[in-house]
């Protein structure tokens, strides 16, 4: 049981993780309709940034406020050159634009820093915290537990921004409909700049987090891929949805790849490990057939 | 569609036009074309930097001092990004360049390499896979064309398997030993070898996979805590070295009872993880350090004469550069081999080459001459035996530089071999292929 | 040539719905093939065979397995390398496993292998929509490929789980050399895009298009939204799980699992979207375009640079390559989002017009 | 003139139907007979095209029975509802927009079409004659309503006024029994209001389908319909002939007001 | 009679292929309703989206001509700059925001304004005076709403930009006649009490010209008719094909004949 414990707790801590990824999908789907397959290249820039400015002497918090400088300046750019060409195309078409996005970016971001694996130091070690390890004999990771906080806290303030502000109720207001937003004078240009601007901070907690944890390389990218059952799940367009959803993947996807396994390789013989790959996705499709539009998503409202 | 054929023949027209203005127009002197599939970009392309540069610096540097007798290296790089397509599309795109002359061809790439076994063999160019690719091309009868050079998966998981036993005084009955794999091609081919050593030695051998790209191991970790190990054996590649030792160190697993692979076992795994490196061991077919004379050597002409190939020169004898180098020197005495047999100072033909590369003798006295004592081990290779040493040796992570644990081990080749056979045999089947006599060609 | 049709009077319904009915595309259709099936073979060297001109056609056919599932049926799917490896899989294990048995009617079972997964995974669609549902085919992607890592038996018990296809073989005529092979897969996908164009231009593609359109409607009009969906997903997937065999036996020659990523997934969504969306020559055009563009940028860039005496080395090219990837897709999206056979269409109505605009 | 306005054929009774606990409609009864025109009126949110809705099973209501040839059941399914000879157009015309004017009513044919995808995609004999057939009673419906010009134009390039008519024609072409029609003329001029008025007429007339109409222009409604059914708030408040409604004062204060 | 808002010979072309408007002039004077009456695809639309720059989204754009508000040239500018120089869109259809709520989709409407929290307030009591059955449903979100209050939130929204002209796009579309009247009541009401000019576009020539003081109708993307609407109303073209109406009175839907008369205009 205890163990059961150690995983579930792990899983909890690593679902948040996937959460802050999860979350700059949300904040620009929610403002733009866009679902942004570039938010795992934007993460990967985001640390890339930071280890690079850090390389050429700055300290660690020149280097973060240096990063997000380069996160605006990126999400500037692309609703200047893309998305405010495609005003009212598809969303289909949008999601294709953040693909190819993505695949500037993984040109672009060791184009300009170079991509060789480094470390990123924020003063974090990942070690069991040990009184809990001595006491339960659980390893909890005080990294995981920051990590945990800060996007906690991440979630709460976009939560009241998007709730309570000016700035927040346009963004739901373009994302419902951008030709409307358009027609009452609401300048998309500069809320998606915005958007993405906020996107990319996330982008830059996450990559800070995500690459001290695991190096800065281009598998950083790869986050993308863990964040998107945290989305489904969550539903596109919510915040707490996306914690939530995350605390949910997490937990379950460790809980599977430790316990579903052995049941497997009893039946058929043979080693089942790695089903974390599929196992939130599968996961999040059967969750859906059961409640289409995620947990917190917004029902579609349309009459025929 | 008329037209859109016509644009698409136009551009293919200009494609060809750059590509022909790509290649210096033929030279009257003898040349030794080496294609080369590598990569640079992509979730691996950190790793290809150091290796290509390494290859390429050494290739330079026999130019320099006047190419293979006399025989000057010309190559092209291709970028593949690690991706099966792409190094098939490299691969045909250079072939005819190759034709004449070809180097061995390394793709350091598993999937590419399986890819590419049939065609080369088609094409008569020779393949080269130092430690990586189709293992069962050991067998030379059924692969004529293919080299796992130097060591296989398996012949070094033997190996893992014999120093760990030396370590524990002869013995490891009644261990228990964590197999940490990423889930693919890679990792799965050491499983028979370290399944018959388990039953050979009566250990425990628990097997955990990664699923790819093993940039999230919380379960797998729990699960070897759980467990508790002796020692875990890991086959990482890329983001999964680094994450498995940071993740061992948060669930408090000891980095100095963990071995990886030779690809899990260089800078680009451990500097990054900081501190949680320290004491990580790994296998390795060539060491790592600035103090092989080779390597000095390559530093000094090469560099002083700004025609290195890396941009970042503090890789320079890193495990991974090391490697490239080695890998090219093998590359070079396989053609310095056949031009023995075949005419010194001549440009070698495919099947010449391969000659070459079936019939290295690498001593320990030329390892000397061309000053890479210690930098890999000792190579014969034969019909038999397209691999020609199964050594490695074990280094140890102390927080800024590896350090060489033990001398060169050899794996358990009664044990081993055979495997390759047995997967050979059933390869030539499914195939349709007659293997050659080897013994009969030995007799010649 | 003159692009008029005025002259052209269709005097039955039957004219009217020929392919083409247009008497310019007739003859145009007629010399591409005649070029495809004879021309090409007398004057490509192996390297356009291999390399460019088998997996064209090849991830043609991907791409209208993808385009009528997603172009026509409008169920957007991130999933397709997983149905080609269903495809190269199936078709792999019919071979070795049954004595004699005809390559093509491998093909044809590996077809029809990946249509039955292929149904099953479309089954969500009955409730998911959208994004949703792209993000719910990815999980077919992620699991048919975790299933041919962990059941040995899928790859002949293979070590490393890389399967290696035995060599083509019709009636005795051994399709060893490249030329022969592309004219092998040249035949399948014509036939096969011949019997697409068909479909999507009968009351099969058009209850398709009805779902895409507006499902409440077709349902109204008494289209039975499972079925046609399921009916997409299995045509669809057939296309993938053909072009997946073809990969395997007339292309590499060895494939693993992890060849079909995600990647390839969206290399084919990349060919339709800038094909054309809902277009059966935009598959093809898309597909010319997605794999010739990285090939022509390799090749040019660093020709360029050496023009320009830029000090380019390997890796800033290979990034350089990736950006102009990325913008041209972009690029592309931008300036028609309806892709090159929208492009292609424009001009044609351009040139009817011709001279006089409007 | 020549139709019979015949027996009730569907009668739906005490229908009550709720959205997530917001009623849309409350105990309605309505029936229609062969032949009729038969109109709902009622402002905006009165539950008209719910109405529509229950009729042809896209909504399925939670109280009172539907009877229809006969037979008493709890709700319709689309399919059974199509295949039994309903058609309907909607009120944000729902034509599928990627497909040509022919496309879309070739749609309409679909549930006559016998052949299966496999002869479709071979194109052979049966394939072929049963498009053509199919072909020639669309184009019967295309000459009906005068959009020849137009029938290989993309719907969605088709200005409003013509949409509604492609979508009546898509409707036509599955040659219903029963036709539902969603605000026709919503957004048209008066021009256009009686080119359609006369279309609907025309079908009714001709072919003798009975129809059933959700429409704001009382001019229209009062003139071409049989009886007229007044909702408010998803509740009945009027039944009967055009004249008769007219004069009712709830339906003049729920929805009329004094200016007509 | 000053131009306050006027279009000048303009010609819109949609996707680089298709005209839809073939030089279209027209003249709001201040403080006035102006009708622009037409046909289903006359171009009614298209005008009011070249005015408001909205065209461009669609992938639309004036090719000749100009487009004048108080002397200046306007049909450069970006939406949000017309919007904060006082002139609003109110789109065919509504469109409100689905998922925000009635007061969200009114509060957004003042987003082109930097007014203090007070001033919005009284913004916000001064749309709900004019439409107090939004006050009503302020806390649903606009998308239960219904076709009326949709209609009113969108005009609602647009008031909340302190506008001087709003390009109306047919407000009485898919509404029951009460409501119609009582948004052209309101209509009627902000031009006299705020002064507010409208250029509207409508269907429903009636209602429309009944309370405009100024009709241009348009056909194939051309001005045929201009004229004030007491004018238009008594042209004996309007009344057979715009209102319905014979010298008899008014006549049957079920009496049309299957000819008609050629309009005059139509040379």
């Amino acid at each position: 049981m205890q163990f059961f414990f150690e995983v579930l707790i792990g899983g909890l801590l690593s679902g948040v993780m996937y959460s802050l990824v999860a979350l700059g999908f949300v904040l620009i789907f929610k403002a733009s309709g866009v679902f942004n397959f570039a938010q795992g290249a934007m993460v990967y820039f985001a640390a890339l940034s930071v280890v690079g400015c850090m390389e050429k002497g700055a300290p660690l918090w020149l280097a973060l406020i240096l990063a997000f400088g380069i996160m605006t300046l990126l999400g500037i750019a692309t609703e200047k050159f893309v998305l405010r060409k495609m005003v009212n195309q598809p969303p289909i078409a949008l999601f294709m634009a953040t693909i190819g996005l993505s695949f500037f970016i993984d040109g672009f971001a060791p184009l300009l820093w170079g991509n060789e694996v480094r470390p990123l130091d924020i003063g974090l070690v990942d070690e069991p915290i040990p009184w809990i390890l001595d006491s339960y004999n659980i390893v909890v990771s005080k990294f995981d537990l920051v990590a945990a906080g800060l996007a906690l806290a991440l979630v709460a303030l976009l939560a009241l921004f998007f709730q309570y502000t000016r700035v927040g109720r346009a963004l739901r207001a373009v994302a419902d409909d951008h030709q409307a937003a358009l027609s009452i004078g609401i300048p998309l240009q500069h809320i998606w700049a915005l958007v993405w601007a906020v996107a990319g901070f996330v982008a830059l907690v996450a990559g800070m987090l995500w690459g001290s944890r695991n190096g800065v390389q281009f598998a950083l990218t790869f986050t993308a891929l863990k964040a998107l059952p945290v989305l489904i799940l969550g539903g596109f367009t919510s915040v707490p949805g996306a914690i939530v959803g995350g605390l949910i993947i997490g937990a379950s996807e460790k809980l599977a790849e430790i316990y579903i396994p052995p049941v497997l390789a009893g039946w058929f013989g043979g080693n089942f490990g790695g089903i974390e790959g599929w196992f939130p996705y599968v996961m999040a499709l059967l969750f859906l057939l059961v409640r289409p539009e995620g947990l917190f998503g917004e029902k579609h409202i349309d009459r025929v | 569609m008329i037209k859109q054929f016509k644009q698409l023949a136009i551009a293919s027209s200009v494609a060809a036009a750059c590509l022909g203005a790509a290649i210096p127009a033929a030279q009257a002197a003898e040349e030794q074309f080496f294609m080369l599939p590598s990569y640079r970009v992509g979730p691996y392309g950190a790793n290809g930097q150091s290796f290509y540069g390494g290859f390429i610096d050494y290739l330079s540097y026999v130019n320099q001092k006047g190419g293979i007798d006399g025989v000057q290296i010309t190559w092209e790089e291709c970028e593949t990004e690690y991706n099966n397509a792409k190094g098939v599309e490299c691969y045909e795109r250079m072939k005819s360049k190759a034709q004449k002359a070809p180097g061995p061809i390394h793709t350091m790439s598993t999937g590419i390499s399986y890819a590419l076994v049939d065609k080369a063999a088609a094409d008569k160019l020779p393949l080269a896979m130092m430690g990586y690719g189709l293992t069962s091309a050991v067998d030379g009868s059924v692969f004529p064309w293919a080299f796992p050079l130097v060591t296989t998966y398996q012949m070094q998981a033997s190996a893992i398997i014999k120093f760990l036993k030396d370590k524990n005084a002869g013995s490891l009955a009644g261990k228990k030993i964590v197999y940490l794999y990423h889930d693919s091609a890679y990792g799965k081919e050491p499983i028979l070898a370290l399944e018959a050593e388990s039953r050979l030695n009566k250990f425990d051998l628990v097997q955990i996979p990664v699923a790819h790209p093993g940039n999230e191991q919380g379960a797998q970790w729990q699960r070897i805590r759980q467990e508790k190990p002796d020692y875990v054996i890991m086959w990482g590649w890329g983001v999964m070295n680094m994450t498995a030792i940071k993740t061992a160190q948060k669930m408090g697993f000891p980095r100095d009872r963990m071995i990886g692979s030779w690809w899990a076992g260089s800078e680009e795994d451990t500097v990054p993880a900081g501190d949680a490196a320290k004491g990580y061991m790994s296998a390795t077919w060539n060491v790592a350090g600035k103090d092989v004379p080779l390597i000095a050597d390559i530093e000094k002409t090469v560099y002083g004469a700004g025609k290195g190939n890396l941009k970042d020169t503090s890789k320079l004898g890193t495990i991974l550069y090391n490697r490239g180098v080695s890998a090219a020197v093998l590359s070079v005495e396989a053609i310095r081999a056949a031009q023995a047999k075949h005419g010194k100072g001549k440009a070698m033909n495919g099947e010449q080459v391969r000659w070459g590369l079936e019939n290295l003798n690498i001593t320990e006295a030329r390892l000397k001459q061309i000053g890479a004592t210690g930098l890999l081990p000792d190579v014969k290779t034969s019909c038999d035996n397209h691999e020609g040493s199964g050594k490695v040796k074990l280094q140890q992570w102390d927080g800024a530089k590896w350090v060489v644990l033990t001398d060169w081990i050899e794996g358990n080749k009664q044990l081993i071999h055979p495997l390759f056979q047995a997967d050979a045999a059933k390869f030539a089947k499914e195939k349709g292929i007659t293997p050659r006599n080897c013994a009969a060609e030995a007799k010649k | 040539m003159i692009y008029r049709e005025t002259g052209q009077f269709k005097t039955s319904y039957a004219a009217d719905q020929q392919i083409f009915p247009i008497r310019q595309d007739r003859v145009g259709i007629g010399i591409l093939l005649a070029v495809a099936f004879l021309v090409v073979p007398a004057v490509a060297g192996n390297y356009w065979f291999n390399a460019i001109l088998i997996p064209f056609l090849i991830f043609s056919l991907a791409a209208l397995g993808l385009n009528i599932l997603t172009g026509y049926a409008g169920q957007l799917s991130l999933g397709s390398a997983a149905f080609m490896a269903v495809g190269a899989y199936a078709a792999y294990n019919f071979q070795v496993r049954v004595e004699g048995m005809p390559v093509l009617l491998s093909f044809v079972l590996a077809g029809l292998t990946a249509a039955g997964v292929g149904i099953l995974f479309g089954l969500p669609s009955l409730r998911i929509k959208g994004f949703y549902l792209a993000v719910a085919t990815l999980a077919a992607q992620f699991f048919i490929v975790w299933c041919l890592t962990k059941f040995p038996y899928l790859s002949n018990n293979s070590s490393s789980g890389v399967i290696s296809v035995p060599g083509v073989e019709i009636l005795g005529f051994k399709f060893d050399t490249p030329a022969s092979r592309y004219l092998l897969v040249l035949s399948i996908v014509v036939a096969l895009a011949l019997l697409a164009k068909n479909m999507v231009r009968s009351s099969t593609g058009r209850a398709w298009m009805a779902v895409r359109d507006m499902d409440v409607a077709a349902e109204v009009i008494g289209i039975r939204l499972m079925r046609t969906k399921l009916l997409a997903f299995a045509v669809s997937s057939f296309y993938c799980g053909v072009a997946g065999a073809l990969y395997a036996f007339c292309y590499l020659g060895s494939v693993e699992p992890d060849g079909f990523s995600l990647d390839l997934s969206f290399k084919i969504l990349f060919m339709i979207i800038v094909g054309g969306v809902g277009s059966i020559m935009g598959s093809f055009l898309g597909a010319a375009f997605i794999l010739l563009l990285p090939i022509f940028l390799d090749i040019s860039l660093p020709a360029l640079a050496g023009l320009l005496g830029l000090p380019f080395d390997g890796a800033t090219v290979s990034h350089i390559q990736l950006m102009v990837f990325g913008a041209l897709i972009m690029f592309f999206l931008i300036v028609e989002p309806h892709g090159l056979a929208r492009l292609w269409q424009i001009g044609k109505e351009k040139l009817r017009l011709w001279p006089f605009p409007h | 003139m020549a139709r019979q306005i015949g027996d009730v054929i569907l009668d739906l009774r005490n229908i009550s139907l709720s959205f997530g606990g917001v009623k849309a409609l409350t105990d309605i009864s309505f029936d229609v007979r062969e032949h009729e025109i038969r109109a709902i009126i009622g402002p905006n949110g009165a539950g008209k095209s719910s109405m529509l809705n229950v009729i042809n099973g896209v909504y399925h209501p939670q109280q009172g029975e539907i009877i229809f040839q006969g037979a008493h059941r709890k709700d319709m399914n689309t399919h059974e509802a199509a295949a039994a000879g309903f058609a309907r157009t909607f009120q944000n015309i729902a034509l599928f927009k990627g497909m040509s004017v022919l496309d879309n009513l070739m749609t309409g044919r679909n549930l006559k079409m016998r052949c299966n995808f496999l002869q479709h995609a071979l194109w052979w004999g049966a394939a072929k004659r049963e498009e053509l057939a199919h072909r020639r009673k669309v184009e019967e419906v295309i000459d009906f309503l005068e959009i020849e010009h137009i029938r290989k134009t993309p719907v969605g390039r088709l200005p409003y006024g013509l949409q509604k008519r492609v979508e009546l024609g898509r409707a036509l072409a599955a040659e219903p029994s029963m036709l539902l029609l969603d605000e026709p003329m919503a957004g048209m001029n008066v021009e256009e209001k009686q080119d359609m008025c006369r279309f609907i007429l025309d079908v009714n007339d001709q072919f003798g389908t009975t129809i059933v109409l959700i429409e704001h222009d009382m001019g229209v409604v009062m003139d071409i319909s049989d009886r007229v059914v007044v909702l408010d708030y998803g509740k009945k408040i009027g039944d009967g002939v055009p004249d008769e409604v007219k004069n009712n004062p709830e339906v003049i204060a729920a929805y009329l007001g004094t200016q007509h | 009679m000053s131009a306050y808002l006027s279009v000048n010979n303009i010609e819109v072309i949609y996707d680089h292929v298709i005209l839809v408007l073939k030089g279209v002039s027209l003249e709001v004077p201040q403080g006035k309703i102006v009708a622009l009456l037409g046909a289903n695809g006359a171009g009614k639309t298209t005008t009011l989206k070249a005015i408001s720059n909205l065209l461009r989204a669609e992938r639309g754009e004036v090719t000749k001509g100009d487009i004048q508000f108080r002397d200046a040239r306007i049909d450069q500018l970006t939406p949000n700059d017309l919007v904060k120089g006082g002139v609003i869109q109110v789109m065919e259809g509504r469109h409100c925001f689905a998922h925000l709520t009635i007061e969200e989709n009114l509060l957004t409407g003042a987003y082109t304004r930097a007014i203090s929290r007070a001033e919005l307030k009284r913004s916000l009591d001064k749309v709900y005076e004019f439409f107090p059955r939004l006050k009503q449903r302020r806390a649903s979100q606009a998308g239960y709403t219904s076709g009326g209050e949709q209609q009113m939130c969108a005009i609602g929204r647009a008031l909340m930009a302190g506008p001087e002209m709003i390009l109306l796009d047919e407000p009485s579309m898919g509404l029951a006649p009460q409501i119609v009247e009582e948004i052209f009541e309101i209509v009627r009401d902000l031009n006299q009490r705020e002064k507010v000019s409208f250029l509207l576009a409508e269907q429903n020539t009636m209602v429309a010209l009944r309370y405009a003081d100024f009709g241009y109708i348009l056909e194939n993307g051309r001005v045929v008719m201009e004229g004030d609407a007491a004018d238009l109303r008594n042209n004996e073209d309007v009344k057979e094909f715009y209102l319905g109406l014979s010298s008899q009175g008014r006549k049957s839907f079920r009496e049309v004949k299957h000819y008609r008369r050629r309009k005059r205009w139509l040379a």
